[in-house]
């Protein structure tokens, strides 16, 4: 029966084989980093590479120009509607969550400028419930696309998700058709969806709002992926093919427009939303 | 949350109250059909009853998208192919006349026997079957034919090469080019209504699920392995996340529930049919009229509304 | 250089070893039938099934209710706009060939009822020069969509052609947006297309009307390629597959929604053209 | 039949003419490339400069689409893929800035060296190709983008898998694709126009061609091989079918001929691309402010008219 699944939330960290890595020791090279030089260096790794998971906030500060930022939809939580209790309440992990993100859900949403460019900004956050989609979410990114249709500006979405949030049952798999409506109203108001894809984009995002860039960016060695790698494998009984499902193999099969390393983001932001400010 | 779709079937309940006066059986046995919908929807399953739609759903003897198209559709003829990849078994489209009226059809596809489910790949949609729907739906919409659809998936196909081929990206561009129809549509989960491949081809006007079918984010048992790490423990997480037609209708996710013969669809394939088409004439009945403009405008804003938070 | 060929005409029958078979001898089963036979049975080989090619005017007497055929654009015929020579001057290829096909073109279009239902109607004939596809082609058929589109009915073609005219160099090449125009337009009429591709269905007429059809039918073992066979064979240097190219392959891959022996074309054709007679 | 384009130059030549009075050097540059534009027009080329053109359209220093994109272009982004099946890189597309304004673009791209050529598959594309093209001009008529394609291909590709994946049907629906939009759209041969390969992206209002460019129905070889039963009678063939620019004009089936450097545009880069860039502006400018409605209208019925019959 586990072949029948087709939305997982992976929401934990790649482990090493000791499976307990420190979060600021890269996973690929083993180099570790003080917070303060993580941060710095856009949680990039100056060994190798290796980009790891950013905070919403931060990525919101690597973007935005200087003092730009104004946060809409703060007020936004999530309900517990169907009272689900899995090994520990819902209500529970939401506060959790919260509490360990300093955040009030998956996904920050407001105005900003990148290089000059008036635009709105939607920026999910892996570490808040591994950055599941249920109805908070749906309705903030979908406040950011009316943002975007009202003002006649583009939205630049930055997504990192493990797919929908199974506690908020059925209602998580409606946010699907949700965050795609609010899409296509804004794209008849004739502003464009830049979709940045982080690590990892799957399932429901993936599914939705994401593939509906009319430019999609994938940042280096992120896993954008509909069904889980683990269920892949259990379907597939093969070998994976050696970039499966990364922004790189998503390239060069056509799904992706350019591959861009986190410190190059904010200039090609920049060229884009400059090319779409000539929009009609 | 339940009140929009009660109240039109309470109305619908009066009339035909008042009309049987005039007329004779089959009025008769429309109104019990209605008065069976009603129960339901005020129903509250047990965990009991929960578990058994999920068998009912999955039984191997439910009728399929093609028992219903062959039974309520004259002069079915069927589109194959996406035009650049393949020809996706596992998702039926086609045209076919409906009460004298043409419309488009939708639906995924289940196999019988051993070999037509691995022809069919137990209804689990590669892109391509996505992209073959989103076809016949843009057809439909050029011509001004209304589209249904019925949704019978574990879930999209989770293989290499169905996300080589751009599983996430199809399912997206299907549901945003349901959005943008101006055609009446008309969904209806008939089995199993698995996550993403199943809202692929259920963004629709009305949206109406079968009193055993199960419409849900996860498989029960894909569940149980996440959240419980145990897949055995599948019945206790349909309890919790309430796949039914019931707990669907209350939360606003479904117009309506149609009602099946009893002990299930399975037992008579022709009542089921009978019974899934009154229901889709009621709801294209409800329809029509309404400006194309319009449709598209109220469909948005529905699946817009849907969800709770704080 | 062969392998930059896109577009070529081949107008001769597929030939047995000895290369003279005469026309009314199976190709595949070598059973040989007399003209009224053949005519009787559509031209299909009642021993194996083979499709042979059909005069146009037999398919509109297969095809249309008796008495319903009514024929137009009658005077369009090909003109010589480049004085083309090769072997010999296009003039006199057209005069023979309108004498051995008794058709002023490679195309006859009107307006008929099938099976009761009203439509208009566009046959090509691969006997006329391979079934290329000029200036006067391109115009015959444009013709036939204006002429749907303003009776608001469905356009059935069915087309047989090796490529483009050569013999018209450039203008030949323009008949292929000019066709995809005038589709166009009787689209935005609300017409349908319901294209029947029968043996060979290539190059210029397959990229251009013939795949634009909203229902697409193919005649069993028709070759429908853009490039020719050959020069396919030429750039691959590998064995082909078995049915290349053939309506079996292409329904498989996707591109033609059924594939449907001759003697039952009527009765699809009447069903497709009562559905959209339902079109608002 | 050469009449309208030759009008439209005209006319702009005496209004040049009576500026020069006012400007300087850059007018005179101006004038003397339309003055050569209209005897190019006029030009009735012989066996020998048909051929010539034949073979300076297949230079192998002649530019290519990328090598006019970094010229003339500001702030290029790249667009890869058709979301389904790969990323064709016998077709470049993406966004750019021309003169200030947003533009989408589309071309052809040979390979310069052995590796690049291969990459390139020699500008031959598959559908993935073509499905890209699309793509991108759907996205450029979404945001009102004027979209400019640059043609240099043999060909589309004549391969197993380039038929597999719907080769003829790719090619028909980007030109359907063309003639549906509403933005202003310009083409230009700048190479070789090769058969269907190259009207799948140039069905646009204005259609350009370089001086020593060649657009026809078959290669010289092709034609040659198939009607004189032998390739080694290409030059015949050309002569005999005609696809220099002069000719083409002549037909009208393109609009405008683009002047190249002295001894052909592989001579010098910059100025060619200089040339190209100033008869893209003017076509653009010729557009501009017509109706999106009226644009596609004229486009269509522009092409409808192409033809001689009897
Ligand atoms: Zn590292
Ligand atoms: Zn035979």
């Amino acid at each position: 029966m586990s072949e029948r699944i087709d939305v997982s939330i992976e929401s934990k960290q790649p482990e090493g084989p000791s499976g307990k890595r420190h979060p600021n020791t890269c996973p690929v090279c083993e180099s570790h980093y003080r917070d303060d030089e993580l941060a710095e260096a856009v949680w990039v790794c100056g060994q190798c590479g290796h980009h790891f998971s950013m905070p919403a906030r931060a990525r919101v500060d690597q973007l935005a120009d200087a003092g730009s930022w104004q946060e809409e939809a703060t007020e936004i939580r999530s309900d517990d509607p169907l009272g689900f209790f899995d090994l520990r309440p819902y209500s529970e992990r939401l506060v959790e969550a919260e509490l360990n993100t300093g955040l009030g859900e998956a996904i920050v949403v407001g105005s900003a400028t990148i290089g000059g460019h008036a635009c709105e900004l939607a920026v999910m956050d892996f570490a808040f419930m591994g950055g599941s989609m249920g109805s908070a979410v749906g309705e903030k990114f979908s406040r950011a696309c009316d943002s975007a249709a009202e003002r006649g500006l583009p939205l630049v979405s930055v997504s990192a998700s493990g797919g929908a949030r199974m506690q908020e049952g059925i209602l998580s798999l409606m946010q699907l058709p949700k965050t795609v409506a609010a899409v296509e109203d804004m794209h008849d108001a004739g502003s464009p969806l830049i979709s940045v894809m982080t690590h990892p984009t799957t399932a429901g995002v993936l599914a939705s709002f994401a593939t509906l860039g009319d430019v999609i960016i994938a940042e280096p060695g992120a896993l954008l992926i509909f069904a889980g790698p683990r269920v892949v494998q259990q379907t597939t009984r093969e070998k994976l093919p050696e970039d499966f499902a990364l922004s790189e193999s998503n390239f060069r099969l056509g799904h992706v427009d350019a591959v861009v390393p986190r410190p190059e983001l904010p200039s090609v932001l920049t060229r884009l939303l400059g090319l779409f400010a000539n929009a009609q | 949350m339940r009140s929009e779709a009660e109240l039109r079937l309470r109305e619908r309940l009066s009339k035909l109250r008042s009309m049987r006066l005039l007329s004779g059986a089959r009025l008769d046995g429309e109104l019990e059909r209605l008065e069976r919908q009603l129960e339901l929807m005020q129903a509250e399953p047990t965990e009991e009853e929960i578990w058994r739609s999920v068998e009912l759903a999955r039984h191997q003897d439910r009728p399929y998208t093609l028992d219903y198209v062959e039974r309520l559709f004259e002069d079915f003829f069927e589109l194959h192919g996406d035009r650049a990849q393949g020809d996706d078994q596992a998702i039926v489209a086609g045209l076919g006349r409906f009460e004298g009226r043409t419309l488009a059809v939708v639906g995924h596809q289940k196999g019988r026997d051993l070999k037509e489910r691995t022809a069919r790949n137990f209804g689990m949609a590669y892109p391509e079957g996505y992209r073959k729907a989103m076809r016949t739906m843009r057809l439909a919409d050029r011509f001004g034919f209304p589209v249904v659809t019925l949704v019978d998936t574990p879930g999209a196909y989770p293989g290499v090469v169905a996300e080589e081929h751009g599983q996430g990206g199809a399912i997206a561009a299907s549901q945003a080019v349901m959005l943008r129809l101006t055609v009446p549509t008309v969904a209806c989960i008939i089995g199993e209504g698995g996550s993403g491949g199943a809202i692929a081809i259920a963004v629709a006007d009305r949206v109406l699920m079968q009193e055993n079918a199960i419409y849900s984010v996860i498989s029960p048992e894909g569940c149980a392995a996440i959240l419980w790490r145990d897949a055995s423990q599948a019945r206790r997480a349909a309890e919790a996340f309430k796949p039914d037609a019931a707990h669907c209708l209350e939360l606003g996710v479904i117009d309506g529930i149609v009602v099946e013969p009893e002990g299930g669809a399975h037992e008579d394939h022709d009542e089921a049919a009978r019974l899934l088409g009154e229901s889709v004439r009621e709801a294209l009945d409800e329809l029509d009229g309404v400006p194309r403009d319009e449709l598209r405008r109220r469909r948005r804003a529905k699946f817009r509304s849907l969800g709770v938070y704080a």
